[in-house]
């Protein structure tokens, strides 16, 4: 009988205590960094072999099609293909699709160094547009068409950039940074599909094993898996950031989700055989 | 004039807007598909006789989601699952506590349940008071749902519709509460922890069966009937392509890629 | 007769067959090359992102709208966190009329109060994570135990550290994310597009007609 | 004053007071939450004016009068605040609906449908891919609502149902990563901050 009350107890602990483990947790990587090795995967390789090999002046649409609450893990991607994309002979579109997306973009390129690049000649800023799928489909189509100016109130007539990007064919890879299985769907239909555009999918880890069969059947080019991705993306680039930062914590907290995973069912299981027992 | 590349599309699209059309054709004549059982569906019984049993409510949430957003199917699948358990708590006499997260679902949840009632012959047992509406935002709503169960201590938990963050909030707290859980969800991402915490889950798409299942609905089952001959042809392609592939014939790929 | 020429308009078929003119266009746009049709639809596409924006209007001033009867009613425990929200909505519109949505004062608002605010609210569902973790979260069945197994192995591969616990699940992780998940997740995704196409059959039928309320 | 201390001030303040909700439910943790939504609301109506500026307003003014058109349907969506004509608020979100239906479902059709098939059965036949295409035929048994799960077609939807179970797995490892790095950045943005104040950034 004891035993079972110690088992019973230990599935009913209060969660204040498992909170004050998890935070102990997090704060002992920060603090002092353990450096945890990162293995690269193949398909941040990919990303970064594909952005390396880009012929000069092509041109890389970033669309931040992410929100606050997932900046957290776009972020640190978002900054580290920025920096990256930066420091290459390349023209750069950011645009957003999600209401959120611009101004975190902006907020990106303001903290990246600009090296020799000029607003408008080498990069723009295109700001949010509305509508979703629609946008998607209506930015692929026809850019002049459909925009008239840039995030900060520019004609874009008037940016030498844009007279080199007029619709999807002349993106020579597309990055959407985002939370949104939904939002990587839509490009596989409204850029990929008709245009064949390369879509790299830097998304939140959680939505990465649903984009997986988009990149085994070559719809979507690559995939950035969340924090991890910047991380590996990061090391790849020789700049280590916030990615490679979080890596250790995360490391750390999701060992210990393992360790409640395994002694929670532990003594669920220990509790139902007392019980068969018993009844026996 | 046909775009290159998207021919075996439009042969797709228009072999299933045949198909759908045909079925719903012979729906109108009463004839509709027979639907397989369903143990998520079948479970929402078992669950209310419990909770009679024990003289404990029974709790219900549609979600997060309300009509104005794509998800908006995942609420109308809910509403209809309220419907079927509204009957059952009439029948067995059991109370019945329903709580929405947006204002705009809360009149429709009310007229469902009344419909309910009204259904098992018992218009008098409903109560207003059964329905809840809590708040549009996503963690008080939530929280009022723990809250619920927890100070009621209901017997049973029965989620159907879409589910974001909160879902393990809300599935940890109907253990907690030792209630019998069904949830369902065609959020992908949240029905891992449904299927971990529940007793019993509904699986992506099953949950737009309900009105096929609950209700025989004909123009659902028809619409069900003709995803499965969809289905059909998805499957056949698959299995024609992959022993043409081992064979070394081209033929279908190539006939994909018109 | 102008009566009657109006109450015509009014009737819900008028928006039914907009509905089903606007999207058979758009679909014989995708499988047509007919350049009178392309260059319409091309419009009609940019018509719909300028509607898009009046309803993102139209959502926030709905908002508005709730947070005002909120405070006309000085509804109890409630109606100075909406005059909060209001007053914080007002002084963002007004510095971003000022020096521009991108300037510096809105900028400022919007990473220290919304960024901030908004990612802390998601990362709560952090803890909530490890206490489901440890007292909900069981291998009830065997589908559940499978999917936990599953979850661990994943996780461990997701942390650096896996490869130390045991040396094979960086690769075993690997293949269960390329085979076995790739496999259902695209039978899943097949499932979705089919129910997503007769959804869309069935609204353009005029069949679905929630959504004009 | 420096605004970029007090900005991250600000920023850690608030997320000490959400955080505060997990001891209990409290007013500080709504004053929080109001705020940032008092913030977003204010932001959106900004981006929406400012993308009618770019995609209603420039065409016009270079003459293209015909987007006059939908300039009058979006402001039609505001009679629904009026009794008497609020059906005429129906007729932008018909032209929205039925482009955005159509649009996704040709897509889906063509990416989704035919491309996921294609994939399938244009892959070189290894071992792996052919187990991908059982594994996907399997899964599809199980979303089949009007066959009865019985006999050999019982098997090959359990099959189906278990190769289900392990992408929900995957899914779930996935969610407790994106969680805690979710988690983490708001730890490291509490560090920041404090390192600045102390001096030692």
């Amino acid at each position: 009988m004891a035993g079972e009350d110690a088992w019973t107890k230990l599935g009913r602990i209060d969660p204040r205590i498992l909170y004050a483990l998890l935070i102990i947790v997090l704060i002992i990587p920060i603090i002092t960094p353990v450096g945890l090795p990162i293995p690269i995967t193949d398909q941040t390789r990919k990303t970064y072999e594909a952005v390396e090999k880009l012929p000069p002046g092509s041109v890389v649409v970033c669309s931040m099609d992410t929100s606050g609450a997932a900046w957290g893990e776009n972020g640190p991607q978002a900054v580290v293909v920025l920096k990256h994309l930066f420091q290459k002979p390349l023209k750069i579109v950011v645009v957003g699709f999600e209401t959120d997306g611009p101004m975190l973009g902006q907020q990106a390129l303001l903290q990246i160094p600009k090296g020799e690049k000029k607003y408008g000649e080498d990069y723009v800023n295109l700001g949010f547009i509305a509508g979703g799928e629609t946008a998607r489909a209506a930015f692929g189509r026809d850019i002049h068409k459909l925009v008239s100016r840039d995030f900060l109130g520019n004609p874009i007539d008037k940016l030498p950039i844009m007279e080199k990007v007029r619709n999807a064919e002349d993106f020579a890879l597309f990055f959407t940074f985002t939370s949104l299985i939904s939002a990587v769907e839509m490009y596989v239909r409204q850029l990929h599909a008709p245009y064949k555009t390369k879509v790299v999918a830097a998304i939140i880890g959680l939505g990465v094993p649903s984009i997986v069969p988009y990149y085994n059947a070559g719809q979507v080019f690559s995939i950035l898996s969340g924090s991890l991705g910047a991380a590996e993306y990061e090391l790849l680039t020789k700049m280590p950031g916030e990615g490679v930062r979080l890596s250790d914590a995360l490391s750390l907290s999701t060992l210990l989700v393992v360790a409640c995973v395994v002694v929670g069912n532990v003594a669920f299981l220990a509790v139902k055989k007392k019980r068969k027992e018993e009844k026996r | 004039m046909l775009t290159s590349g998207r021919g075996a599309a439009l042969g797709a699209l228009v072999i299933m807007v045949i198909v759908y059309a045909w079925l719903l054709n012979r729906a109108s004549k009463g004839k509709v598909p027979r639907i397989r059982k369903m143990a998520g569906f079948d479970a929402i019984e078992e669950a209310v006789g419990r909770a009679t049993e024990m003289g404990r409510p029974v709790f219900f949430t549609p979600g997060i989601s309300g009509f104005d957003h794509a998800d908006s199917p995942q609420t109308i699948a809910g509403l209809t699952v309220l419907r079927h358990l509204a009957k059952l708590t009439a029948k067995y006499k059991a109370r019945l506590i329903a709580a929405v997260s947006k204002a705009t679902v809360l009149p429709v949840a009310e007229e469902t349940v009344r419909q309910g009632y009204i259904e098992a012959g018992r218009p008098e047992a409903y109560e207003p008071s059964m329905l809840r509406y809590l708040s549009d935002e996503q963690f008080a709503w939530a929280g009022g749902c723990i809250g619920i169960m927890h100070r009621e201590g209901v017997a049973a938990n029965i989620m159907v519709g879409n589910f974001m963050g909160e879902s393990l909030l809300l599935a940890e707290a109907g253990y907690q509460a030792g209630a019998i859980q069904v949830a369902g969800t065609a959020n992908r991402s949240q029905i891992g922890f449904f299927v971990t915490v529940a007793d019993y889950c509904l699986i992506g798409e099953e949950i737009f069966a309900a009105g096929a299942y609950l209700f025989q609905d004909p123009v659902q089952l028809a619409g069900l009937g003709a995803q499965d001959m969809a289905k059909w042809i998805a499957i056949g392609a698959v299995a024609l392509g992959i022993i043409l592939n081992v064979l070394g014939i081209p033929v279908l790929v190539n006939l994909l890629k018109m | 007769m102008e009566v009657t020429s109006m109450s015509v308009l009014k009737r819900r078929e008028v928006a039914v067959f907009m509905t089903a003119l606007a999207g058979i266009a758009v679909i014989a746009d995708y499988f047509l090359k007919v350049p009178i049709l392309n260059t319409a639809v091309a419009d009609l596409l940019r018509w719909g992102v300028i509607l898009a924006s009046f309803m993102l209007i139209w959502g926030t001033i709905s908002m508005i709208r709730v947070h005002a009867n909120v405070i006309r009613k000085k509804t109890p425990n409630q109606w100075y966190y909406s005059v909060w929200l209001v007053f914080l909505m007002v002084v963002f519109v007004a510095v971003s009329l000022i020096q521009g949505l991108a300037g510096p004062s809105s900028r400022w608002m919007y990473d220290s109060i919304y960024v901030a605010s908004s990612s802390t609210y998601y990362s709560i569902l952090g803890f909530y994570m490890i206490s489901a973790s440890y007292r909900a979260i069981r291998a009830r069945s065997g589908e559940a135990t499978l999917l936990l197994v599953i979850a661990v192995i994943i996780m461990l591969m997701n942390a650096p550290i896996g490869a130390a616990v045991w040396e094979g699940i960086p690769a075993l992780g690997k293949w269960i994310v390329d085979v076995p998940n790739t496999a259902a997740s695209r039978g899943y995704i097949i499932g979705l597009a089919i129910g997503a196409v007769i959804l869309g059959v069935r609204t353009l039928a005029g069949r679905e007609r929630g959504y004009l309320g | 004053m420096d605004f970029a201390l007090l900005g991250s001030f600000v920023a850690v303040v608030l997320t000490l007071l959400i955080y505060s909700f997990l001891y209990k439910e409290n007013r500080f943790y709504r004053f929080a939450e109001y705020s940032f939504i008092g913030v977003a609301s204010g932001y959106w109506l900004m981006v929406a004016i400012n993308n009618l500026q770019s995609v209603a307003w420039g065409p016009i003014i270079k003459g293209n009068y015909l987007y006059v058109i939908p300039l009058i349907l979006g402001v039609a969506l505001f009679a629904r605040l009026s009794k008497g004509y609020s059906w005429l608020a129906r007729w932008p979100v018909a032209v929205v609906v039925g482009t955005g239906t159509a649009l996704a479902l040709r897509g889906f059709v063509d990416a989704m449908f035919i491309g996921q098939i294609r994939a399938t059965i244009a892959a070189p036949m290894n071992f792996d891919n052919l187990l991908i295409a059982v594994i996907t035929v399997c899964s599809l048994f199980f979303f089949m609502f009007t066959v009865e799960h019985k006999g050999p077609i019982g098997i090959v939807a359990k099959i189906g149902r278990y190769g289900l179970m392990v992408y929900f797995g995957v899914l779930f490892g996935n969610h407790v990563m994106t969680r805690m790095a979710l988690l983490t950045s708001r730890f490291i943005e509490i560090q920041k901050f404090l390192l600045r104040v102390l001096g030692l950034a």
